[in-house]
């Protein structure tokens, strides 16, 4: 094995982990994420568009403290920190659930990183700069390949002009500008920089269950993009193998962000089994309380433990890492799939009301368990993998 | 043409003939869910309807109200769920507080209560647990006085479905802390406009609200509310239990939408739903969960037709007790593999234009929970089970 | 549903099945079969030829009692029972881990039932008689088809020869004749009667795990059988339709062994738990020992009620039974596997030793969990017939 | 090169110049099934090979027969099993007695019984379980009543690995009734030739010996063989089974077949295997399984990874606790999931000569029941990582 023994994950890593809970645990704390994204179930989910719940100045400290230059290269300004700190930051926006477009702005950094054009290097330095960015262009046939996307584009000499519409686009209303995969007419995917603001781009907001994510539906109606927002010529495919080369990223990036929630929900609700009552005994007693919350960990653990091996890997090792990312993504989505029903189930009626937090991450890992491909998804990518290097 | 292949003949032709308008207004998945004064009455008019064409209460005496009949609600039950009509609003009344009344009330009692509830004139709704005493019913600490001829009860009950429309709560309160289990007395106690009683709606993790928790202080209720005798009310309470949790799969079928019915929404989702870049009805994992999922309907249906076969069952109680567990689950399993089969769309809330099949599966998914935790929560279910049916030592 | 409510289980299926149980208790019980398949564990499994391990004289007196009769139609001289008595019977016959060819023998009584030739007649005749049969066939290719076969056939005018060599065919020593499935030139599967004393056919015993059965490896060395043998002729492949109308029965046959091992998992379990101490505590108490026997015994009631379900379709609403049956052969599969599990586990160390009894019937129900198809491989089947329904 | 580096390197020279010729027996699975003379003297001769080299007993104290290094130990481990060559018989010594001994024996102890074990020269056995204490090691009833300077061992004790062949047990006993926990006492015991000492062989549901029944009559222990104070018992066994529990990986692993390897099967297993007339492999339902336990198994392999790295772990306990669950199940479901894609072969055992893999399957799934039951059941190991690492209520 090239890679470290521990995972790369040294004294600098450990420093911005640390630095990162503790921020998070002062300005983004339960409390104030149930007073922003659960004061209200009718605002939540019966106005006539969903309102945009976050808190913009703990955005704007978080790109003070440098966390969207984290993982831009030094070339283009950034930190060009590893992998395994990129992960580790997720994991505790994952924690903390935070309602934010940092996820969303890492996984499109990865893809911009892996273009490697100017164009690409423009927008990693808006990113270090503090703009949000969104990656639109995969999901819609339920497909989280590479060259997965509905958006049609035509490329001239002056650059491109982008047609169709795209779902399931993430924090689509906080992003400044949105990385989009489109195909031309020889089926070539490339990739095009497009602001929010930029005229022929419509953004139609989603109802979603998630309380703490904006996601909309993203038309382009003959949006026309300049040479020099050309992320990825559509070529050769060029903008497809950037996508493909950032795939194990940004399956790690969400596979951490379900980890760090999942580990608050088995915290949780071990928490809640050590302090509740039933029966005249504290219901941690009960086998039947006490080994569904052991599974849960016994699960995150393995999830973890993929996730950082993922990240290392992309690190040191990168001819296992998109294997180690789909093992780590399978792993995550199951992991907090089983974590949340279990933190539900063993809240009893507590748990069930909107006034617990629980709920508030159950929804967040149902959403990441889908996105970017569900633990039998990328079973069945696995298995090809395997049955290669068997 | 026997007295019951009559009554299935007549059902029929009466709910295909009096179907009622679809609402203009969105009715929620399942009676415990409604929530506003328009789907209230809309469901009232529907139920009190079916009853005065004798499809409801058939089984009842005719001096309470009923029908006289033997074996006659279920053949209305079933036709009721073939016909895909409205559920009935009034489902703790009917499958809990009725036949409590029935079996341990007084004859007052009886001829007071039943016949509004069966016509849908008073909702009902249940107090049984409390902050402090979820699934463990014994530990019930609301308290009840003796004054006179009257009780003075104080107390918090929580999970409450239906309070807020509701005339009349079965509750039971403690009479006595010197035994556990005999010191709980059953009441039948005034909701509505009663001093002392605040109804307030929780909210569930659906955004619904539907569910309340009740407090009572100081509240008046008279001797001849009493339902049994004092001390008694743990029996009192096993027994509606046993009707509510025979009434959980009427919660998930009858009435409403069958399983069944569930089942060819999977393969129609999955059909239309898009896995990979392919039809998800063509991915072999989705189409092994849909399969046993449908082995768990059919199973569970075929369960509830061998409970009756005498022969074929080893021990009373072990078929009726698994009902609730099972139909739980399964409901969950069901909607749980519906989001599956979505992929990202499952995102997509009741509400959204875009969101298949109206956005259900998550409200369905997040629904299931009330399912697997009230009524005892399916752990209590094990338990049970293990300890009535096998023989195993308690475990409290 | 054109099904009676009582599954048609009256009467007279109750008598069968109480008289069933009674004769089994006193003639088969746990202790003789013990010493019947598990005296000595270097002759069961060390022996160049695993020893046939039965009780032959129980068998006559099975025999006697009608069983072999029971499915046979009574034109045929049997009593034409309904498939929910077998199926009783055949819950018996798994709940007493019995060694016998009763269940082979009513798996090729269905097959000969639906073949419905005088060639047929003749086969049932000699089953009421008391003759052994078993259906040779499938199995090769994990395939468990109406026209899975591996033998050959060539008819003519003389009657047919086959030739070829058949795995997995169950009581192959106890059988007196085969009811084979061959395959001719044009693909056309036929039903051929063969004794097994015929000459060219030769029997290669497995060694088996499971200790209450044998099965064996047949040989067809260019078998001749005569006109009056051919079952159901490979011209039109009415074989093949023989065997797939009989596959109901043939399913719920081994569903019913299944279910009827599984109940005695669940009640042997349940007593070890009644009785076993551990930590001052009977075991039961502990809900990781109290709810898997609890979750095994819903599992067993699913497949119970699935397979009275089918017989009862195969009676009296044959258009639903192949789906039935597959249900309850999937349910019941899944049930056998879970219960074996279990059964061992909460056992602990006892339940490790050759001297416990639970590992007889862990060994059959890994038998019949595969024969004629596991819980997915009959899942598969389901959705396909979901699919058309829908 | 660093002296951790260089000691890899002579590993693999040293293992790949002296890899012993396959016997012309059939070895069992794992060291614990071992049966036969013929079988454990070519292992003990293996074993003592390895030793003489300085591949086993690396880090032991020099004085104790050791190599005096730190790290190495797992290093020539990675590399004996990378090399597949045979495992080593005396794992019960290795992972359980000599580290116990080390932790809690006295100075002559250490100096006895250390090197004739790392040498292989005596085999070890454990004595904890008992017919009416499984997984329940503070019932263990066989006691030791002092005698003057001996003590006088009555009991029996069952689960008893590798006892037909041992020297040595390590062994706890009862020296008072007062106290459940403090009434424990652990004694090496001298097992072969002993007066009162008889060795049972059980039979597993596998049809093998290599378990076995000890019972002791009047057996006479010098007071020199206690380990540690009288009463201090159960302290000492949780410092075996703590090592014991580490190391059920190196049972399933090091030295013999890897994990890693057998999924590599799984997938060879599953494309010569027909399922429904397609390779098995072929089967989305396989795959999804194949794929499902490698990720457990790369899982476990970076979990054990992260053990040792501080800052990815949150409690010193957590991952080490998990190993035994983990590696037992699954060990158990490769087994299970090998039978689902052999389909009807899965009927075919060891010694058939058609059955797929040597029929090693059905006899690997009955055998993973060794490993789930023993060792303090995967209950009991749940109810320990619940209790210890997260703090809940003690069940018992």
């Amino acid at each position: 094995m090239a890679q470290p023994k521990d995972f790369g994950f040294g004294s600098e890593e450990q420093m911005l982990r640390d630095a990162a809970r503790k921020f998070l645990k002062d300005h983004a704390p339960i409390e104030k994420l149930r007073a922003l994204v659960a004061k209200d179930h009718k605002l939540a989910y019966e106005s006539a568009v969903q309102p945009l719940a976050w808190d913009e100045r703990v955005w704007k400290q978080m790109v003070e403290l440098g966390w969207t230059a984290l993982a831009v290269p030094e070339s283009a300004g950034g930190a060009g920190m590893k992998t395994i700190a990129v992960a580790a930051l997720a994991e505790e926006i994952g924690r903390a659930a935070l309602p934010s477009p940092l996820i969303a702005t890492l996984i499109a950094t990865a893809v911009l990183r892996e273009a490697g054009t100017d164009a690409a290097k423009t927008c990693l330095e808006r990113v270090v700069g503090g703009a949000a960015a969104s990656f639109a262009g995969p999901g819609a046939e339920g497909s989280w390949l590479p060259d997965a996307t509905s958006i049609a584009v035509t490329e001239s000499g002056n650059g491109a002009v982008l047609k169709g519409s795209v779902p399931f686009v993430q924090e689509a209303r906080k992003a400044a500008f949105f990385v989009v995969a489109a195909r031309d007419a020889k089926g070539g995917v490339g990739l095009y920089a497009v602001a929010s603001d930029a005229p022929g781009l419509k953004i139609l907001p989603d109802r979603v269950v998630d309380l703490t994510r904006d996601q909309a539906r993203v038309e382009f109606d003959d949006v026309k993009v300049g040479t020099s927002a050309i992320v990825a010529s559509s070529t050769g495919s060029v903008g497809a193998k950037a996508v493909a080369a950032a795939l194990p990223a940004i399956l790690t990036i969400v596979a951490a962000d379900l980890c760090g929630a999942a580990e608050w929900q088995l915290q949780t609700t071990a928490e809640y089994a050590r302090v509740r009552t039933q029966f005249d005994r504290l219901i941690g007693f009960f086998q039947a309380v006490k080994h569904p919350i052991v599974n849960v960990m016994i699960d995150v653990d393995r999830a973890r433990s993929l996730t950082y091996a993922a990240a290392c890997a992309i690190d040191t090792e990168p001819e296992s890492a998109l294997c180690l990312a789909r093992m780590a993504k399978a792993a995550a989505s199951d992991a907090g799939a089983f974590a949340s029903s279990r933190s539900i189930q063993l809240h009893g009626g507590i748990g069930f009301t909107w006034e617990c937090d629980v709920h508030i991450y159950v929804k967040r890992q149902k959403h990441n368990q889908f996105y970017f491909g569900d633990g039998p998804y990328q079973r069945a990518k696995i298995a090809q993998l395997i049955d290669r290097a068997a | 043409m026997t007295e019951h292949e009559e009554f299935r003949e007549y059902c029929r032709r009466w709910l295909a003939e009096n179907r009622p308008a679809a609402p203009s207004f969105r009715l929620p998945l399942s009676p415990i869910e409604v929530m506003t004064e328009e789907q209230r009455r809309y469901l009232c008019a529907w139920e009190k309807k079916c009853y005065e064409a004798g499809l409801i209460g058939c089984d009842y005496p005719k001096e309470y109200g009923g029908g006289g009949h033997a074996g006659f609600q279920q053949i209305a039950g079933q036709e009721m769920g073939r016909a895909q009509v409205p559920y009935l609003i009034n489902v703790i009344g009917l499958s809990m507080a009725a036949p409590t009344i029935l079996n341990h009330g007084t004859e007052e009692q009886k001829r007071r209560f039943i016949p509004p509830l069966l016509a849908a004139d008073e909702i009902w709704c249940q107090g049984f647990s409390e902050p402090n005493a979820g699934s463990d019913l014994a530990n019930a600490q609301a308290s009840a006085v003796r004054d006179g001829d009257n009780w003075i009860i104080n107390g918090h009950k929580v999970w409450t479905s239906l309070a807020h429309f509701a005339s009349w709560m079965i509750m039971v309160t403690r009479t006595s802390n010197e035994h556990k289990y005999n010191g709980l007395t059953y009441f039948i106690v005034p909701i509505a406009n009663t001093k002392g009683v605040t109804v307030r709606p929780l909210i569930k993790i659906t955004g619904e609200t539907g569910f309340n928790e009740v407090l009572f202080e100081d509240v008046v209720v008279p001797d001849a509310y009493r339902v049994d005798e004092i001390g008694k009310g743990w029996t009192v309470a096993m027994t509606t239990l046993l009707y509510e949790r025979g009434a959980a799969e009427g919660a998930g079928s009858g009435g409403g939408i069958s399983l069944d019915e569930r089942i060819a929404q999977l393969v129609s989702l999955a059909k239309r739903s898009r896995r990979d870049g392919k039809p998800a009805w063509e991915d072999a994992i989705i189409r092994d969960r849909v399969a046993q999922l449908a082995i768990r309907v059919e199973g569970m249906r075929q369960g509830h037709r061998r409970m009756r076969v005498e022969p074929l069952t080893d021990h009373p109680m072990r078929l009726p007790l698994q009902a609730k567990v099972t139909v739980s689950e399964l409901m969950q399993d069901i909607a749980a593999v519906a989001l599956e089969i979505e992929g990202p769309a499952a995102s997509l809330y009741v509400g959204d234009p875009g969101a298949p099949d109206n956005g259900q599966w998550p409200l369905a998914y997040l629904n299931s929970y009330g399912f697997t935790i009230a009524a005892g929560s399916n752990e209590i279910q094990r338990n049970i089970l293990g300890e009535r049916v096998l023989g195993l030592a308690k475990s409290k």
